[in-house]
């Protein structure tokens, strides 16, 4: 086909794809479930950090976290008006993640269980997220890079808190750095899963690389998170739960243990520690603010035809 | 306790229990632009304790920071309004909530970043105030939209309104902190602020065709240390880092 | 930790988590009845909890009470199931958890008071053991009644089970403690539990007309302290007093 | 009208009324109000002490609170079988108490808010409660005398149980005796409050007295309770919030102020503290309940129609 062709050249040439512009349905399709899906992990995303915004231990960390929060939520928003330009609404998106037709990081499905577990969230979590993100500015998406070079400043903003807790409570007392190793150990796992299967069990990443979708390769982006992130734990005084993990001098990077693939993909069916309540929580929300949404348009309406009537 | 710091108390666990209850809505709000308000009112609400909070600490002289009178304190001597630890329940209740609240709070806090004669409380009015104008605008425009939206939507901010309209007296009550505040020029006479309120409270409402409720029993006791059932729960979660890791650092 | 220590934590744990979920309907019960036969389940489990964490805290040998143990660990200290720290949900989701528990925790008690070579545990499980039989006909009948009801009791009675369904199968894991225990004849080995749980769920729920959930996964964790989000605000409010007062005598 | 007068003879000379004996409407409808609102305080009062059960600070005092609270809903099916025994159903005042045609106990609408308040509503509360059931039991209805003597064997305990919580709270830290003093501050009144208002002002009284629904009058009693509780109150080494306290030799009990009739008639008027959160609790228990109600009701009809078919 002609028209895959230039759209081929245009990518391979850096050039931006906008909205207006023809593409090819495959590309339509995978950005949406792509930007679709990062944009509703943002706001599940929420519900393990609200967890402990009413437990937050001093002030200061409950404002530092209710504004990581608000962050996220509008993380949310660049990313659904992105996708929105892909000609799907929000509301469309949001009844199919609540039908579980799209999905959402599948880190949110583990529990925050303790306050050093906000710690690693923004550490860990954030900073894989951010790997991926920083990759993703160079995507081929018009509105899709530009929602990533806004959200990365505030990523790495929140990365560095999620560090500073990491630090208190691994310099803190005996329990809290109890605390502190113990959500390392929960977390280290499923974060490196966060990258997706192994570039040989990969689905979609051909396609998905040719068309500057996904920038790079998923063992790509976990080899640099663990290379930058096991200093990191050292520094804290942390232990990686990895018996395997060691330097390797000629490929300058860490070896490191696979994640349990098989508790991947039970979390990706639905069964994680929190899948259910998750998709509960949101789901109630959505359908006990009917009335709120509902009410907002009726008023809409009747101001409009005030207007109407009074032209 | 000096009325300085009685007044310091009263405004900061206003905010702080109303910020709490806010934040209680995270990533359960019926739709994203109001998770991320919420969560800007909590954020906005909870700076205002720190600074309440640490004026009352400072003025207290008894080297307790924000963090100890947030977390160390037991129910009886939180001072704040009934009205803010009343629960969420729908999303109609909270906004209602808000924007009575809102209506005295940024009235109050422009009388006090205009008149009061306590430098430090007109500075932190002054850094408050607009934050409150903001909240109110929202609040307001919300109540209007609701009110005078749906029978659902029109139902539920009738009944949000009746189950707090009693709580809302409480705002106006004066005693003998208030008096001698009033006196030293440092805060309004709290019934002072009633005329404004009831004309702006009247006139949104009408906007949003709802019916002012008939009962004026007033519920009070929060400014006292006399509270409801609510808040000891609320500081039961709230506190409970603090008090179960008392040397900790965080 | 002993394996003994743990074995007593774990049973001492699932029944104060459980009693505290059951405590919570307090007043709220759809039927009088229900208020007294869940307050009386309610009290029994706490009795049972403290005869364990009693046993508990004297062989660790620290000079931990029962109360010590219940009000002064964090969650990932807590041993309990996860099952039992669920919330209560609808009327028909507590009674499914507890019978659900129930038809674990009777044979459990029964193995330990017939078989048990350690004879403080056999002592505790026979004073136990009659609560928890009552408990388990109570419960058995209620799922009977509420699955073969209305169209509307056996919809929500199904759905209770799905929801609970695969936090079950963490009664019938071993680690090291249990097969320690097992090969010691102090406690059975719980996967030996399972025919006689499976055969009992089996025949009740099929008296009740509700189909045993086609899903196998296995929720686990709460054995070793891995808990869902839920025990961190049990213990916030539970342990608020002694956490809050720590010099106190109550 | 003769079997009036009959039924008074038989009154007067201490007989117990049966349920197949003839009484006079107004004694059935006001042994129903006042047995129904009797039943309804003990469900309704299950509610400020539900308030701290999860928040009991020992297991030894988690138990206590929990074998008192199913006392008290024991005491409440007493109760409201001894209103059936009447011709009233359980269904129907349980209606009448939610549509806020039948009263409970104002006491009910104060909240608990210390740990100091469980012992001061055992102390207080049920101190006041059986003074008034001590003389019930000579009431002359024989279901409702009997139902009072099972009730106040175990109410003696509980209030036992109540003033030993007051032992620990006003002999322990500073903390404790503030939170004891605290109670006993806000509670003192409402009990007193308990007793009903002034003889000159009780509407009911002369003809209740008349048909022993009452035995004493409320101001006799609220003296007795006053003159009991006084010097008990001064053994824990609390202050009773009453500046006019004071022994009268003459009258050989208490002098003492009123209590805030107006506030009285405000919370009975439904503006006490926690009217609204207590019915809207008992409201809602009762239909979130329906579906198990209906469930029982049907299952019990198929097993009755199986059962007919088996015949």
């Amino acid at each position: 086909d002609e028209r895959e062709r230039a759209f081929q050249d245009r990518i391979d040439a850096g050039e931006k794809i906008e909205p207006q512009d023809w593409m090819p349905e495959g590309y339509r399709k995978t950005l949406i479930r792509q930007i679709g899906q990062h944009a509703h992990s943002e706001i599940v995303g929420q519900l393990p950090e609200g967890n402990w915004i009413t437990r937050a231990p001093t002030l200061e960390r409950k404002a530092i976290l209710l504004a990581k929060v608000q962050d996220e939520a509008g993380h949310g928003l660049y990313l659904y008006c992105a996708a929105e330009t892909l000609g799907v609404s929000r509301d469309e998106m949001t009844e199919k993640l609540h039908d579980g037709k799209m999905k959402y990081s599948s880190i949110f499905n583990y529990p925050t269980l303790t306050w050093a577990d906000i710690g690693a969230v923004g550490w860990l979590v954030d900073g894989a997220a951010i790997m991926n993100q920083v990759a993703l500015q160079r995507t081929s998406y018009g509105p899709y890079s530009r929602a990533m070079v806004r959200i990365c400043k505030e990523e790495s903003f929140h990365q560095r808190q999620g560090y500073s807790i990491m630090m208190k409570m691994a310099s803190g007392t005996p329990e809290q750095k109890r605390m502190a190793q113990d959500a390392l150990d929960r977390l280290w796992y499923p974060s490196l899963m966060m990258f997706g299967p192994s570039d040989k069990d990969s689905v979609h990443s051909a396609q998905s690389m040719a068309w500057k979708i996904k920038v790079s390769t998923n063992d790509e982006l976990r080899q640099k998170f663990v290379d930058q992130t096991v200093p990191q734990a050292e520094y804290l005084g942390l232990t990686v739960p990895d018996e395997n993990l060691k330097w390797n001098e000629e490929k300058g990077g860490y070896d490191f243990s696979e994640p349990d693939w098989q508790e991947f993909h039970d979390v990706l069916a639905g069964n994680g520690p929190c899948n259910a309540d998750r998709m509960a929580a949101r789901r109630t929300a959505w359908e006990d603010g009917a009335w709120y949404r509902d009410g907002l348009v009726a008023h809409a309406n009747k101001r409009a035809a005030q207007r109407m009537a009074a032209e | 306790m000096s009325a300085l710091v009685e007044f310091a108390l009263r405004m900061g666990d206003n905010t702080l229990v109303l910020g709490h209850r806010v934040s209680e809505w995270c990533g359960h709000a019926p739709v994203l632009e109001e998770d991320i308000a919420l969560a800007n009112t909590a954020l906005d609400l909870i700076g205002q304790t720190q600074m309440w909070l640490g004026l009352a600490g400072d003025l207290e002289g008894k080297g307790r920071t924000a963090d100890d009178l947030a977390y160390k304190r037991d129910v009886w001597d939180f001072r704040n309004l009934l009205l803010v630890e009343r629960p969420n329940g729908d999303f109609g209740q909270t906004l209602m909530r808000q924007f009575l609240f809102d209506a005295w709070h940024h009235p109050m806090l422009t009388w006090l970043s205009e008149n009061s004669k306590h430098e430090r409380v007109a500075d932190i009015a002054r850094k408050a105030e607009r934050e409150a104008a903001y909240h109110l605008e929202r609040s307001t425009d919300l109540i209007i939209r609701l009110g005078d939206g749906t029978d659902e939507s029109h139902r539920r901010m009738q009944d949000a309104l009746a189950y707090h309209w009693t709580y809302t007296g409480e705002m106006f009550e004066a005693d003998a902190v208030d008096r001698e505040l009033a006196d030293a020029g440092v805060a309004p006479d709290p019934a002072a602020m009633k005329p404004g309120w009831d004309a702006l409270v009247g006139d949104v409402l009408a906007e949003a065709t709802l019916e002012v409720p008939d009962n004026h029993f007033v519920h009070k006791g929060g400014r006292k240390g006399q509270h409801t059932e609510h808040l000891g729960h609320i500081l039961a979660a709230m506190q409970f880092l603090p008090r179960a890791y008392p040397d900790a650092r965080w």
